[in-house]
């Protein structure tokens, strides 16, 4: 696991997921995203998912678990470049919209203030 | 019709594997890797279900996926367990169709699974009784994406560039 | 121990299908793509065997792999048929090792299978009876090969290039 | 299936198979290659393996079949640049040796008279 320096004005954290998001580690990963939003100073997280080769409905429910609770902190939960599979799961899943959705490297940098 | 026939205890640890092999075998009849996803998605979901929701809290017991291919037209997925029956969940009489299920509230965690099921099979019906409770999934496959042969040859003659 | 199971009826148009769902159950334990080829050999071999061999000409009978994996140690595979027996193939008493196995004549067209699966597997031993005939596998795979999670979060702070 | 000119000089032929070489179509492969090495001027069918995938003995003995049957008639099967996976095949059937392989591009212009 790289170790993460947040650096001055910047409060946003990127956290890269490869694998799978499934059913098998939907714990694992809610754990870890909420160990990720208890860091000082960090407003939101930014979860790369674009080495995500699989996700099911356990593995959403679990980012929508993730995101609620961040939002009840006043945090955010953003998602960044899911693949085609990830954003037709989310569509059948009636999760379009929920999430805000990150395509490219020009959308992730649209975050940081000038 | 070819018919394969794939078991393991439901158990969040033989879930993926298990799942990815019934994927594997759809995939060997498919024209493109990518036509394997919302195959891999339905039996995902019915798996989960089983792993999640149909033995007692803390036990397990058996999955079992039957798997009915019939090339060139489509393939049917059945996947049985002999837990506590989807008596929490009767499927409407004529099966299981996108729109008559409920909508999921915008920020629940769980209660996706049959609707993503619902969404990309052509026909889901279900069977509760001594045999175990099955989900049967239908979907149809349109004749080009079915792999023709794993075998071209092409010609060319060898000549100085 | 992990265990699986998979059944279908011994034909040359399962046997690809059939063997890529095992090996896709497998792959799924395992680091790289690249470690799957010998377990899917192997299985293809014994898989290949019962439908040339274990049935009378034109006809058919079940194929059945049961799959037992040891995380982070190895994998038994056993594949059984309810054919004619391995009596034209008796293994030796300790079961099958590479050097024990006649040499295949050069320009054979078959016979090549067992030394295949003798070569790669770490011991190779063999069943007859009513409850079928099982060749059982058992390979070896070093602790490192084994995918230790399919999760990482790797994290980098946002910055201006 | 492509059109073949033989050129000139060349009684060279290149055949490239891709998908799968196994039980499944050893038959087919093997009529195959003797509908090429049946035709008129043929003297060696490279046959490349570069996007054969899997390979399993039953497909390792169509081709020697095929080359049994060519060189019977003073002719050649060479195989050109099969995959890693399948020369390790070979290798543990001990079939090393028996086919002439062309690993690269040079070898197989090596064959062109000049
Ligand atoms: N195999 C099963 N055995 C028992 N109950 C089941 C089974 N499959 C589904 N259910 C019930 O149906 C409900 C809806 O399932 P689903 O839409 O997949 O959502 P989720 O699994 O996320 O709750 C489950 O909560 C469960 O009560
Ligand atoms: N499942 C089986 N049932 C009956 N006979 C078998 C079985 N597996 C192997 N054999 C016998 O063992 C022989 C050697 O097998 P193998 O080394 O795989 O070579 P090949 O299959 O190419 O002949 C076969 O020719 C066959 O007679």
């Amino acid at each position: 696991m790289a170790h993460l320096e947040l650096d001055d004005h910047g409060n946003i954290l990127v956290a890269a997921l490869t694998g799978e998001l499934t059913l098998a580690n939907a714990t694992e990963v809610r754990t870890e995203l909420e160990r990720l939003f208890g860091r000082k100073g960090v407003s939101d997280v930014v979860l790369d998912l674009g080495a995500v080769s699989f996700m099911d409905s356990s593995g959403l429910g679990t980012l929508v678990a993730a995101s609620t609770k961040a939002r009840s902190m006043g945090r955010r939960l953003l998602l960044y470049r899911p693949t085609p599979e990830a954003v037709h799961t989310m569509e059948t899943a009636q999760l379009t919209g929920f999430f805000p959705i990150l395509d490219d490297e020009e959308d992730l940098l649209a975050l940081l203030p000038d | 019709m070819h018919s394969y026939e794939f078991t393991t205890t439901a158990q969040r640890e033989t879930y993926r594997p298990f799942v990815r092999g019934v994927a594997a075998t759809m995939a060997a009849y498919l024209a493109s890797p990518t036509l394997v996803h919302p195959l891999e998605l339905v039996t995902a979901e019915a798996c989960a279900n089983v792993v999640r929701h149909a033995y007692p809290e803390g036990q397990t017991g058996p999955l079992r996926v039957r798997l009915r291919v019939t090339p060139r037209v489509g393939v049917e997925i059945s996947v049985t367990d002999w837990g506590r029956g989807c008596a929490a969940c009767p499927l409407p009489p004529g099966g299981l169709a996108g729109p008559e299920l409920p909508d999921v509230p915008e920020g629940a965690t769980s209660g996706r699974g049959l609707r993503i099921i619902a969404c990309l099979c052509d026909a889901v019906t279900g069977e509760t009784g001594p045999d175990g409770n099955t989900l049967h999934l239908q979907l149809a496959i349109p004749e080009e994406q079915w792999r023709t042969s794993n075998l071209t040859i092409t010609e060319t003659s060898l000549s100085r560039r």
